[in-house]
Formats: C-alpha cells, structure tokens, sequence
C-alpha cells in the first residue's frame, strides 16, 4: 500500500464518524432505535479502516517515522499557515485504540442505553467525540491539535451532561468545561509563544527550529514555560493534580462514555499530547511534569481507598494511573508511559464497561423491585454478585489483576517498566527527586488494595441487599465487549516474555525520539549513548532499541534495564501485600475495617472527603467574595475612615490570599473566575438605568475620564 | 470702550443670561421664551463675526422656524392650564452629577481655549458674505447642498409618518 | 482690551456647558430639545469666530449654515416622536420612559 | 473665489464617480411616487430591492478607482467601495427579511414609508463610507440617524418601539452635538474641514496635544455612538430590544459598517504621516498615542458587552450586547492603525455581517411564530424544529468564534492582526472575552438541546421561503469557516484608503 493511500485512508477514518452524527442528528427521530446499529456499523467499518491503517504503517512503513502531507491553509500577512495530517506509529496504535473501544462503547450502549428518550441524539454524540478524538491523533501540527482539541472537549461536555435533568451533571459538565479552559489557556500561550518564534505550527518546523538553538526571546526559560504551557493543556484533558477535580464528577454522564471518554481515550489525549511534543521538553519541564504526575498518581489512589461509589472508585483510579503515565513520560520514560496508555485503555475501559452492566443489572432489579431510592453506584449494596454475574465477574477480576499490576497482564509489563523508569531516574538525578519513586511505589500498592476492595466488596460475600439478590447476567451485546476488552490485556499480545516487555514489537516499535532540546538545557542521561552512530536517525528505525541487553539509546534506558528485577520484585511484593491487605479485611474480617475506620478516622474522613479540595475551596471563595462586597461597600462608605479601613482591609485581603495559596485550592479558582465574572456583569449592568439622561451622564463622564486618563 | 466691545458684552450677556434662564427655568413656556433671546443674542454676536448672512438665517430659521416648532412640541404635548407646565425636578443624584459634569467640562474647555494658539492667518475683512457663502455652497459645497436636501426630505417623511394618527 | 477670539470662545464654552446641563437636568423632554439647541449654537458661534479670525475662512459659516439647516430636521424629527411618546404615556417626561433596562 | 466655469467641467468628472448615489437618491424619490400609486404593502419594498441591485452594479464598476471628488467632499476608493458593499448586502437581506417578518405585518396596512427611509439610510451611509470633510462627515451621520430614529420606532403601536425612538433621538443627537463640537475645535486648531488638508496642516505645524485629545475624543463620541462602542453603547441595547427585529438587524451591522468605516477612515487620512496606501504601517503624526486611546476603547468595549450579555434574558437584548462585544473585537484591529489592522476588520465585518443576520433572522422567525422575545422561547428548540436549531447553533458557534465557522476566520485575522502589531496584552484580553462570551452563547444551545424537551409543545414549522433565507445564511457561515480566501483577497485588495498622496 502506498503513502498516498494511506494518506488517504486516514482522512477516511477521521471523517467517517462524522457521518455518524450526521445521520443520527438529523435522522436520529426515524431511525429510533436503528440509530445504534447505524453507529455501531459505522464504527466497526471505521475500526477496519483504522486496522488496515495501523497494519500497514507498522508493518511495511516501520521504519518511517512518519507518514504526513501538508498543505497552505492560508497566509496571514507575511505569515503562511500550513496544516496537515499525519501517521506515526504512537498515531496509529492510537488509531486502533480510539475505533475499537469506540465501537465497542457503541455496541455496548445499544442495550445499555436502550429505552432512554435521546437514545439517536446519544449516538450522535458519540460520533462526533470519535471524530474529534481521531483528529487529535492524526494532527501533525499545533494548530489542528488545538482546534480540535477544543472539539473534544466541547463533545465531552454534550457528553458528560447528557442527563442533563440531573443537575448533577449539567453541573458536572460546566465544571469540566471551566477546569479544561484553564488547561487550554496555557496550551495556546504555549502554541503561541511557539509560533511567534519559529513562525509555523508544525511539529516539525517548531522541532527543528529547537534543535538549530533558537530560543523563543532569546531565553532558554521562555522554551521551558511554553513547554509548561503545552502541558497545562495535558494537565487539564488528562486530569493533572491540580486541575484533576472535574474527572470524578465527571463521572455523572452515562457509564459507557465514562469508558470512552474519562477512562481510554480523551483523558489519554494529554498523554498523546506529551508525547508528540516529547522531544520539546526542556530538563526543567519534564520535573515539572514528572512532579505533577507523581503527585497526581499518589493523591488521588489515597482517595481512591475510602470511595463507595463504584464509578467513583474507578475515576480515582484512572486519575491516579494517567499520573503514572505522565509520571513516566516526565521521568524521561517515553516507550513505558506510552505503554501504559495503551494498556491502560484497554483494562479500564473493560473496568467501567464492567461497572456499567453491574449499573445496568442492579437498575433493573431496582426497576423490578420498584425501588426508586437506593443507589444502584453504591457498593455497600452489592455484595455476591459473581454468582448471579459470572461473565461480568470474571472479566472484571480478570482486567483488576492487571490494573493492580500481576504477572501475565499488560498492565504488570506496563506498570514494572515505569516504575523501574522512575527508580532508574532518581538514582540519575539524587537527591529529594527520590520522592518520585517512593510515591510510585506507595501509589501502586494503594492500586492494588482498592481495586481488591471493591472487586470483593461487590462481587463476593452474600448479596448485601435484596436487589443485589435480584441481579442477573446482562445480554450479550454487554458481555462480548467486556470479554473482548479483557483479551486484550493478556501479555502476549505486546510482549512474548510475561515479565519484560522490551523485547516484544511494542517497544520496538514505540522508540523513545531523541530530544531536540539543545544539550545544555536537556538531562545529559537523555542524551544520546557515545555508541558513534547518530541516534537521530536511528530513532527512525526500529532496531537500535534495546533487546536483551545491547544498544541503549541512552544513559537513563541502561539505568532501567538495571533496576528492572529491583523494581519488579518491589512492585510485586507491595501489589501482593495491598492484596493480601484487601482479602485479610474485607473478605476475611481478620482485620474489622470499621475498627480500621475508626482507628484512622482522621485519615479516612480526609480521602473519604477527596483532601476536602471542594469544601476547602468553597469556604475561602465564599469569604473572598464577602471581602470583595465588603471592599465595595467601603468604597462606598466614609472616605475619613479609609485609609484605616483600607490597611485592615490588606491586612485581611493578604491573609485571605495566603488563606488560599496555602490551601492550593484550585477548584476555588474556578469557581471564583466565573462568579467574579458574573459579579462584575451583574454591577456593570446597573449603568444600564433605562434613563436616557443618565446615559447621557455617564457618556459625559466617559469622555472626562478618557481625557483626564490620557492627559495624565 | 468702543461700541464692539459693547456690542459684544450685550450680546453675550443676553445669550449666556437667557441661556441659563432656558436650562435653570421651572416654567417650560419662560424657557421656551428666554431662548428666543438666546438665538437673538447669538445672531448679535454673528453680526459682530462679520457673519451677517448667518445672522439672518439664524433669525429666520431658529426664530421662525425651529423655535416655533418647539413651541408646539410645548403646547401638543403639555397641558398648559396644568402643573406640567412647569418642567418637574429629576432625582437628586443626577442633579449632582449633571452639575459636577457641566461645571468640569466648562472649566476644562475654558482651559483650554486660554491656552491653545488657534489658526490666526492677518485677516482679510469681507463688507458681505452673502455672495461668497452662494458661490460657495453652489461650487465647493454643491454635494453638502444636496445632501442636506436629501437629509430634509428624509426628515419630512419621516416625521410625518410618525406623527400622523394611525392608519 | 480688544475684544478678540477668545471672548467668542469663552461665550461658546459656558453656552455648551449650559446646554449640556439642559439635557441632563431637565425633566420635560423639549427642554433636553432646548438644551440641545444651545449646543449646537454654541459649535456655531465656534465655528464662526474661528471663520472670522482664520483669515475670513469661509468654511465655516457655510458649516454653521448646515448645522441650522439640520438642527431644523432634527427638531423636527425628534418632535414627531414626542408626540408619539405622549400618545403612549400622557406625559414626556425622560426620565419616566424606561421600560427598557439593565 | 472659486472659479466655477473650472468647477463646471470637475462637476461632470465627479458625477460619474457619483453613480450608485445618485441611482439611490433616484430609487429613494421613485419609491416615495411608487408608493404613493401601489396600494400593495411591499410594492415600495421591490422598487427598492431593484434600486440597490442597479447600484450594486454601478458600484461593482467603480473597482479600483482611487479619486477624489466634488471638490474634495467626497472619495472613491476601494476601501469605501468594501463597505458599501457591506451595507448593500444587508440591507438587501433586511428587506428580505421584511418580507416575511410578522411583526412588521401586523404592524401596518402598508410599509411605504418604511422601505423609503430604509434608502435614506443606505443613502447617508454610502455618504458616510466616502466622506473626506468634516462637514459632510456630519451631514452623512445626521442622514442616517433620521432614518434610523424613526426606522427605530417605526411600530409606532408599540409602547417599547416608541421608548427605543426617543432613547435614540436624544442619545444620538446629544452625540453628534458633541461630535460637532470636536469638529469646530479641530477646525479653529487647523482652520479647514477637509481631512487632507487638516493632515497637511497637522504634518506642517506644531498643535497643542491637549486641544487635540480634546476634539478627538469628542469626534469619537459620535462616531463612537455609530460602532456602540463603550462609553458611547448606553443607547444599543434600549433601543435593539424596542425596534423591529428587522431595523436592529439593520442597525447592528449596516450603520455599524458605516460607523467603522467613518473611524478608520478619520484616523487614516488626519493622523497618518502622509504614507501612500502601499505602506503597510502608518507612522501616526503628534505626541497622541491614538493606538492606546482606541486600545482603551476596545478593551471597554468587548469587556463591557460580554459581561453584561452574561446577565440578559432578552434575546434581542443579549445580541445587542453580543453586538457591542464584537465592536470591540473589531476596535481591536482598529487600535492596530495599519494596513493589516484594515484588512482584519473588513475580513471580521464581512464574516460578522452574516454570523449576526443569520441569528437575528433565526431570532425574528422563532419571536415570530411564539411571540416573544425571551431567551427561555429558545428552550428545548432543538426538538421543536430541529433544523433551524441546528442552524442556529451554528450562528451561535460562529459568533463565539470557534472553527469551523467564519467567526473563527474573522476572530483570527483580527487577533493575527493585532499580535503582529506587538500588542500581546490586547489579544490576551480578546481571547479572554471570548472565553466570556463563550458561556452565554453555548447557554442558549444547551437551552435548545437540554430543557424542556419532554413538553408536549408542538413542532413549529417555517415556511419555504423563510428556510430558504436561513441557508443562505448558513450555508456561507459554514463554508467561509474552510474556504475563505475571496474573502480575504477582496478585503487585501480593499484596504487603499484614499489619502490624497
């Protein structure tokens, strides 16, 4: 197949879902309950096309680094702005990721969504989020990064407040929305800084515009904050510590988009992102972004241990694993993060597509119980379910072996590579960068313990309430996925060795570029070995990466290769011990978890409480607000008394602002942003009196305050 | 003093005096009255600009035509026997502001006008301006002629549908 | 001293701000009208003076010719409305028609 | 004295580049007799959609032509010629949107007078794009104010249409009082009216930059009234919620053009150092940072416009703020003072021109059929009438300027624009605005989408002619958001200014 064809093919399978959406949104009222098989159809067509893509370019084209076009979109002034497509391999491993849960998501939600009023409109939906996440993953330039990066977020939001009567989940949905343009705002002063100095928005221009040492204002700084910037934008789509507060709550809209959308695919797109621009990243950078994924990855299992909701469980749990990846990525782990993105798709899909039929099975014994109060997300009223659910068991214990990291999964050769990396990083760099590793560590042990708590929690044991009795195994068009998802996450499939993953066709593939950053600014283990060959062009091809021991491409891999056996033994004992800890409380009761409870009760209440980000937020935004009123009101007020009032007032104002830096209450930010804004639009809308002569009076003093302005 | 310099305190002081009684009167018909006097005090100090043309037309249309326009506006839309005849007060708060903004922006116009050195060729005195205003407007001016007419037009239809009854 | 420029300036200066003050204060609509009146005469008289002592620059009594000309349409225009606004709300009183606001 | 036999033969040379005006001014007296003989409702309203088709033809040949003419009043050039385009365009669509507006129908037995001061308008504002004298700078506004005054309050049964009449009138006469009064100041500073000569002045003698700020911004005020650019907007959204859809349609866009037109064209041709066309920056003359005062006025503007519309439950009320938002956005560019700051506005004017018809006329038909103007008439529209939702949706996204629309495309220019001036700060403030109005637009689509939906109110259903007109509207929103290069090419060919050099 040539380059043109497949050029060709991958327009194909960007644009088929739009056809999804299209007929769903326009036909969706007469096709009724077709509009699923239509999606489901057009998915599937579109996850050959993407095979035959990701075949070719694997097989015939590996070696290429990438398959691209571009073309003129357009000139503004002296600048031209040239866009374009292209298939890398990380690209095309994508591409198959996106179609096949997609089109299982599709499969699954046709029982699953099934009798809901906007079953078409649903399917649109998620036609349309396919579109734009493939977009992400064939752009080779800022630019269409961008746009359509917005894309998916705007779909996340249709998505995430689809039952949008719950207010729950139009608010879910607004918080997202708020939290991801944070993100975004730094990700385009990030392209801008870019463009500005490099004057295109390819990749590559921009890559090699870094490598020649051009440095946006001429300061090496300035290219370590744009690639911080680019990175805000992961941090927002991938749910980074501190802008992670949106992906639980996201978690109101329908449980299969939780599986497409909050588990595989778009919060993997900033881990897609990092790695694109991988070879940007200054030193500084990627501690940055290894800080934040290592923080991320370790709070949020913490939170994880004490949840009740199902699905809140797995949100905290895929919050703490895209910490992991980013985590890997920032420790310099590049073919490991990536790894386990792809991995990690494939197991937590399959752990929420699993949630799902346990939803959808306890909402139907509900239903049948007439039972209209309990919570059917809650596991204290499950318990028992692997008798009356044995095909969801079995496929959910199964992808929880690998999400806790056991031999023979994709998840343990994933995991062992990173945190192998990251010990292998810290041991490079010394000193308190070995919180890094410890952190890892302690967050993959707290993995493994939750998911056990919640697989025994409601799957064994006796039925903890009549409905979890009632359940029964869901149809088949809910099962097959689960089994085909969960297939997936066996070893062989990356790997022929069940412990070490370097030898299989993934690594060779997935070969860590070599940093275009100049030396100075870049990890001098990141650098290439002084094996006299250029390293560059080997990263083009796949055979100077490593197998079995020769040709490291750098200082950092041969580091890993060292500790992998430390880090596998560590990771397996600490994985085994969460375990053992799971059963010995919650399936034994050798160890009484409300005692447990009790005995840890502040520590508890904190994780149950989510670190208290929202609470902690609320109270000091709520008093900012007060100071913000009351400062208003003594603008009004006295002005003999102001200058009194004013040094109390920075008194308090600067104890407020400490107040919310100490806390790092992001969430807050938010939240203040938009009511600050609704505030101000509020009070300015007073001028508007409907008394023409006090427009007249204003405009008067509009003109007095231009001049006095611009005299002075 | 020689008789301009008369002239032109009379004129300003019958155009300011009556300015302010127009603007400061409770009495709508003694406003409409005083600006009589204010247009004639203006069309004074036109005279005295060696403006006689403009002189006359300030007469002609402000005294007979706009001034009688708003006299009816005054009559049409105000019971005379009534206590509307008298302009009511606005609300105390714009009061202050229309006082603070009028005072400010006299004084900084004042300011400036002490301070800026305008465009002051050697004057040519003219005796009539009469003649040179008609080439003008027929020649240099022709299109602004036209287009003012065309503006009169537009106001004529407009204003007659506006006021006339419905249907 | 000679009566000069600035004198007509100052005049036109106070009659602006007097007109400007009309249109704020006063209640009755043909009052702003008046006080509307008084500040393009007020331009006027500037426009003038500037003529006069710009070297007899005719340009500007042909300007101040055209601001009377459409000070009339205006008047009127504005005229005919009031009497529809007094049709709808027995009154023209400005700052009593705000039914549009905020 | 003026030699007039010279005069004579420049008359004749001026009257050929006065054809479009002069077919208007004939379309304008023929509609008055037209009506007065028809006693058919839209008879005037065809007579005059003919005339503007001449004229478009007469102005189509004038591209290219750089002169002056009438002794220097009036201009023709191609940057003019782009924005009586622009007024031409929508007022053709507003008297489309005429004839099927209910309102209006309801409103009187015949509409005569209406299609007739619709010509006065375009009239003063063909007058306005062109204007190269002060005077006739304000003959021109005046023309087109006394036709939107009464246009504003032409249903004159309507308590709210009258109020928005009255609002304007004063508004806008107090504002050409001051603007007039700035013009007598910078006249007795320069001692001409005529905006070459005052540049030639200006570039010859020293001026008081305080006397200059001072007659400056004053003329800004009534120009500024025309953009409803803040602290000028109070009238705009008063008067666009009280007047017929149709004439706040009209006043958003077409007087606006004219508006920015007046603007671009005063700063330009006064405060430029007497740079041909072909200098892509200009050197502003005197110590006045004109950049920075109209950056002010920008920044004020959208910020304004899109906090208040956050807060509006009136559609027409909210696409009055949204329209004063855009000003800014515009005003943006402006601040630029170059060639490339021209281009961006054309380019952002064509693109709003018909992302903003295109929603008032979504807004006219649903108003129409439910009677009322409220944002919640919006609710649960998407199941009402699934197709003109989904185009209004895409108004909605073009006007927020998200890709793939022409909003995007004019949002980008502009913002391209005025980065490439160096001014990063103004472009973070735009970009933060549009985040702003990003939420009050995206509420109303979720309104269509989200509420209401189980209610059992019934479809609503437009007529042909009606659907037609919305996919003219939509369909080069979408198409302009992928294919825009004509556009941008007329707008790169259209940014001569004619300075006289």
């Amino acid at each position: 197949m040539t380059q043109e064809v497949i050029l060709f093919l991958s327009i194909t399978v960007l644009l088929v879902p739009i056809l999804s959406f299209l007929i769903n949104i326009f036909f969706g009222d007469r096709l009724g309950k077709l509009s699923g098989v239509v999606g489901t159809s057009i998915l599937a067509f579109d996850f050959l096309i993407a095979a035959t893509i990701a075949f070719n370019k694997l097989v015939t084209y590996a070696d290429l680094h990438i398959i691209q076009t571009k073309f003129e979109w357009f000139s503004l002034g002296s600048f031209k702005v040239i866009v374009g497509y292209g298939i890398d391999n990380i690209a095309a491993i994508m591409l198959l990721v996106v179609t096949l849960i997609s089109f299982l998501v599709h499969l699954f939600s046709t029982i699953y969504m099934d009798g809901d009023r906007r079953f078409p409109k649903f399917y649109a939906y998620l036609g349309l989020f396919t579109f734009s996440m493939l977009g992400i993953v064939i752009a080779n330039n800022f630019l269409m990064m961008y746009v359509f990066w917005e894309l998916v977020g705007i779909s996340s939001y249709l998505l995430i407040g689809f039952w949008y009567e719950k207010n729950s989940a139009s608010n879910a949905g607004k918080k997202a929305f708020i939290t991801n343009r944070i993100g975004d705002l730094g990700f385009f002063i990030g392209i801008m800084i870019l463009f500005m100095t490099y004057g295109s928005f390819m990749f590559e221009d921009v890559f090699a515009g870094i490598a020649s040492g051009q440095m946006p204002f001429n300061n090496p700084t300035m290219l370590t904050l744009a690639g911080i910037g680019i990175f805000m934008g992961a941090m927002g789509k991938s749910a980074q510590f501190p802008l992670h507060v949106w992906l639980p709550d996201a978690m109101e809209g329908p449980t299969p988009v939780s599986a497409l959308i909050h588990a595989a695919t778009m919060v993997a797109a900033g881990v897609y992102l990092v790695a694109k621009v991988f070879v940007m990243f200054t030193a500084d950078a990627l501690s940055f972004i290894a800080i934040i994924g290592t923080l991320t990855a370790f709070i949020s299992a913490t939170i994880a241990i004490t949840q009740v909701d199902f699905k809140k469980v797995l949100a905290y749990s895929t919050v703490s694993q895209l910490g992991f990846m980013i985590m890997s990525l920032g420790t310099g782990g590049y073919t490991n993060g990536f790894f386990h993105l792809v991995t990690h798709a494939w197991f937590k899909a399959a752990l929420f597509l699993a949630a799902g039929s346990v939803i959808h099975a306890m909402h139907h014994a509900m239903h049948h119980m007439h039972d209209h109060h309990s919570d059917p997300q809650d596991i204290n009223n499950m318990g028992g379910l692997r008798k009356t659910m044995p095909w969801t068991y079995r496929t959910f214990l199964f992808v929880t072996l690998a999400l806790a990291g056991i031999p023979f999964t994709s998840g343990f050769l994933s995991k062992d590579g990173i945190l192998a990396g990251t010990l292998a990083w810290a041991n490079l760099t010394g000193g308190w960068h070995w919180i890094v590793p410890v952190m890892a560590f302690s967050a993959a042990g707290m993995t493994a313990f939750y998911m056990f708590r919640l697989t025994i929690v409601a799957f064994h044991g006796e039925p903890k309430t009549e409905i979890a009795r009632h359940t029964h195994e869901n149809k088949l068009p809910i099962v097959i996925p689960l089994v085909v998802l969960s297939i997936l996450s066996i070893w062989f499939f990356y790997a022929p060795n069940p412990i070490d993953a370097t030898g299989g066709w993934f690594h060779k593939m997935v070969v860590q570029p070599q940093s275009a950053v100049p030396a100075a600014y870049q990890w001098d283990f990141l650098l290439p070995e002084n094996g006299g060959h250029d390293v560059i062009q080997a990263a083009g091809h796949g055979e100077t990466a490593q197998a079995g021991g020769h040709g490291y491409l750098n200082k950092l891999q041969e580091e890993s290769h060292h500790f992998h056996y430390i880090a596998m033994a560590l990771s397996l004992l600490i994985a085994g011990s969460g375990i053992l800890l799971a059963f010995l409380i919650y399936q034994y009761k050798y160890i009484s978890a409300d005692k447990l409870e009790a005995r840890f009760k502040g520590l508890h209440t904190f994780s149950l409480n989510k670190w208290y980000f929202d609470e902690l937020y609320n109270s000091t935004v709520i008093a900012f607000m007060m100071l913000v009123s009351k400062s208003l009101a003594w603008f009004d007020g006295t002005v003999v008394d102001g200058i009194v009032n004013l040094s109390a007032q920075v008194t308090r104002f600067a104890g407020y602002i400490t107040g919310i830096f100490d806390n790092v209450v992001i969430d807050g930010f938010v939240n203040l942003v938009a009511r600050v804004t609704e505030y101000s639009g509020g009070q300015l809308r007073k001028l508007q009196t409907g008394n023409i002569q006090s427009y007249i009076v204003f405009v008067l003093a509009g003109i007095l305050l231009l001049l006095f302005f611009f005299i002075l | 003093m020689d008789l301009i310099t008369i002239a032109f305190y009379f004129f300003a002081a019958l155009t300011l005096g009556f300015g302010a009684v127009v603007v400061l009167s409770k009495n709508i018909m003694h406003a409409a009255f005083s600006l009589l006097f204010t247009f004639f005090g203006v069309a004074g100090l036109y005279v005295l600009l060696h403006a006689d043309f403009l002189a006359i037309t300030q007469i002609m249309i402000y005294i007979g035509g706009i001034l009688v326009l708003i006299i009816f506006g005054v009559m049409l839309t105000t019971r005379i026997t009534g206590v509307d005849v008298k302009s009511g007060k606005v609300g105390i708060f714009q009061l202050t502001g229309a006082i603070v903004l009028t005072l400010s922006i006299a004084l900084l116009l004042l300011f400036v006008y002490t301070n800026t050195h305008w465009y002051q060729p050697e004057s040519i005195p003219m005796e009539s301006t009469a003649e040179l205003i008609g080439t003008t407007l027929l020649t240099r001016y022709l299109l602004a002629f036209e287009a003012a007419s065309i503006l009169l037009l537009v106001a004529i239809v407009g204003a007659a549908f506006i006021a006339r009854k419905k249907h | 001293m000679e009566i000069g420029l600035t004198h007509y300036l100052i005049v036109s200066a106070i009659l602006f701000a007097l007109g400007l003050y009309g249109i704020v204060s006063r209640k009755h609509a043909v009052m702003v009208l008046m006080g509307l009146e008084l500040i393009l005469n007020a331009a006027n008289i500037n426009f003038i003076a500037f003529a006069r002592y710009g070297g007899m620059n005719i340009d500007g009594q042909i300007a101040a010719i055209f601001v009377i000309i459409l000070a009339a349409a205006e008047a009127a225009v504005a005229l005919a409305i009031l009497l529809n606004i007094y049709q709808h709300f027995k009154h023209v009183n400005v700052d009593e028609v705000k039914e549009m606001k905020e | 004295m003026t030699d007039i036999s010279q005069f004579t033969g420049e008359l004749l040379k001026s009257m050929g580049l006065f054809l479009p005006e002069t077919t208007l001014i004939i379309t304008f007296l023929v509609a008055i007799m037209a009506d007065l003989i028809s006693g058919k409702k839209h008879f005037a309203g065809y007579v005059v959609m003919a005339g503007l088709l001449v004229t478009a033809f007469f102005l189509m040949r004038q591209t290219g032509i750089e002169s002056a003419s009438f002794a220097g009043l009036l201009v023709i050039d191609p940057f003019g010629q782009f924005i009586k385009f622009i007024v031409l365009i929508t007022t053709l669509l507003v008297i489309m949107f005429s004839f099927i507006s209910k309102e209006l129908h309801h409103s009187h037995a015949k509409l005569g007078e209406y299609y007739i001061l619709m010509t006065g308008m375009v009239i003063g504002m063909f007058l306005l794009a062109s204007s190269a004298n002060l005077i006739m700078i304000y003959i021109a506004i005046e023309t087109m104010s006394i036709s939107s005054y009464i246009l504003a309050g032409y249903t004159k049964e309507v308590k709210r249409s009258t109020e928005a009449s009255l609002k304007y009138v004063i508004f806008g006469a107090v504002s050409s009082g001051i603007m007039l009064y700035g013009m007598s100041i910078l006249f007795g500073l320069t001692g001409s009216l005529s905006l070459l000569e005052i540049n030639t002045f200006l570039m010859n003698n020293s001026v008081e930059s305080i006397t200059l700020l001072l007659s400056g911004i004053m003329i800004l005020a009534g120009f500024g009234y025309k953009i409803s650019a803040v602290p000028f907007h109070f009238w705009t959204p008063d008067v666009y919620e009280g007047s017929p859809i149709t004439i706040t349609a009209l006043l958003s866009v077409a007087s606006k053009a004219a508006g920015f037109a007046v603007i671009l064209r005063f700063f330009k041709v006064v405060f430029s150092a007497g740079l041909g066309s072909e200098n892509v920056a200009w050197s502003i003359i005197g110590s006045i940072d004109w950049h920075f005062v109209i950056a002010v006025l920008a920044v004020l503007t959208m910020t304004l416009g899109n906090l208040v519309a956050l807060w509006q439950t009136n559609m027409k009320r909210m696409l009055a703020y949204s329209s004063i938002a855009h000003a800014g956005y515009m005003l943006m560019a402006v601040a630029v003072l170059d060639n490339t700051g021209v281009a961006a506005v054309l380019i952002y004017f064509f693109m709003y021109m018909i992302m903003n018809l295109g929603a008032f006329l979504v807004v006219q038909l649903v108003a129409d059929k439910l009677d009322s103007e409220s944002i919640d008439i919006f609710n649960g529209l998407g199941y009402r009438s699934p197709l003109i939702a989904a185009v209004f949706t895409l108004f909605l996204i073009s006007l927020t300027g998200l890709p793939p629309t022409a909003g995007f495309i004019g949002k980008l220019y502009v913002f391209s624009s005025v980065v490439n001036a160096g001014y990063l700060w103004l472009a973070v403030i735009g970009v933060l605005n549009s985040v702003i109005s990003l939420y009050y637009y995206v509420r109303v689509i979720r309104n269509m989408y989200l509420r209401d939906i189980e209610s059992t109110q019934p479809k609503l259903t437009f007529s042909v002619s009606a659907l037609a007109l919305v996919m003219l509207l939509a369909i080069p929103t979408l198409i302009l958001g992928l294919y825009f290069s004509p556009v941008i090419e007329w707008a790169n060919a259209s940014i001569a200014i004619f300075t006289g050099h």
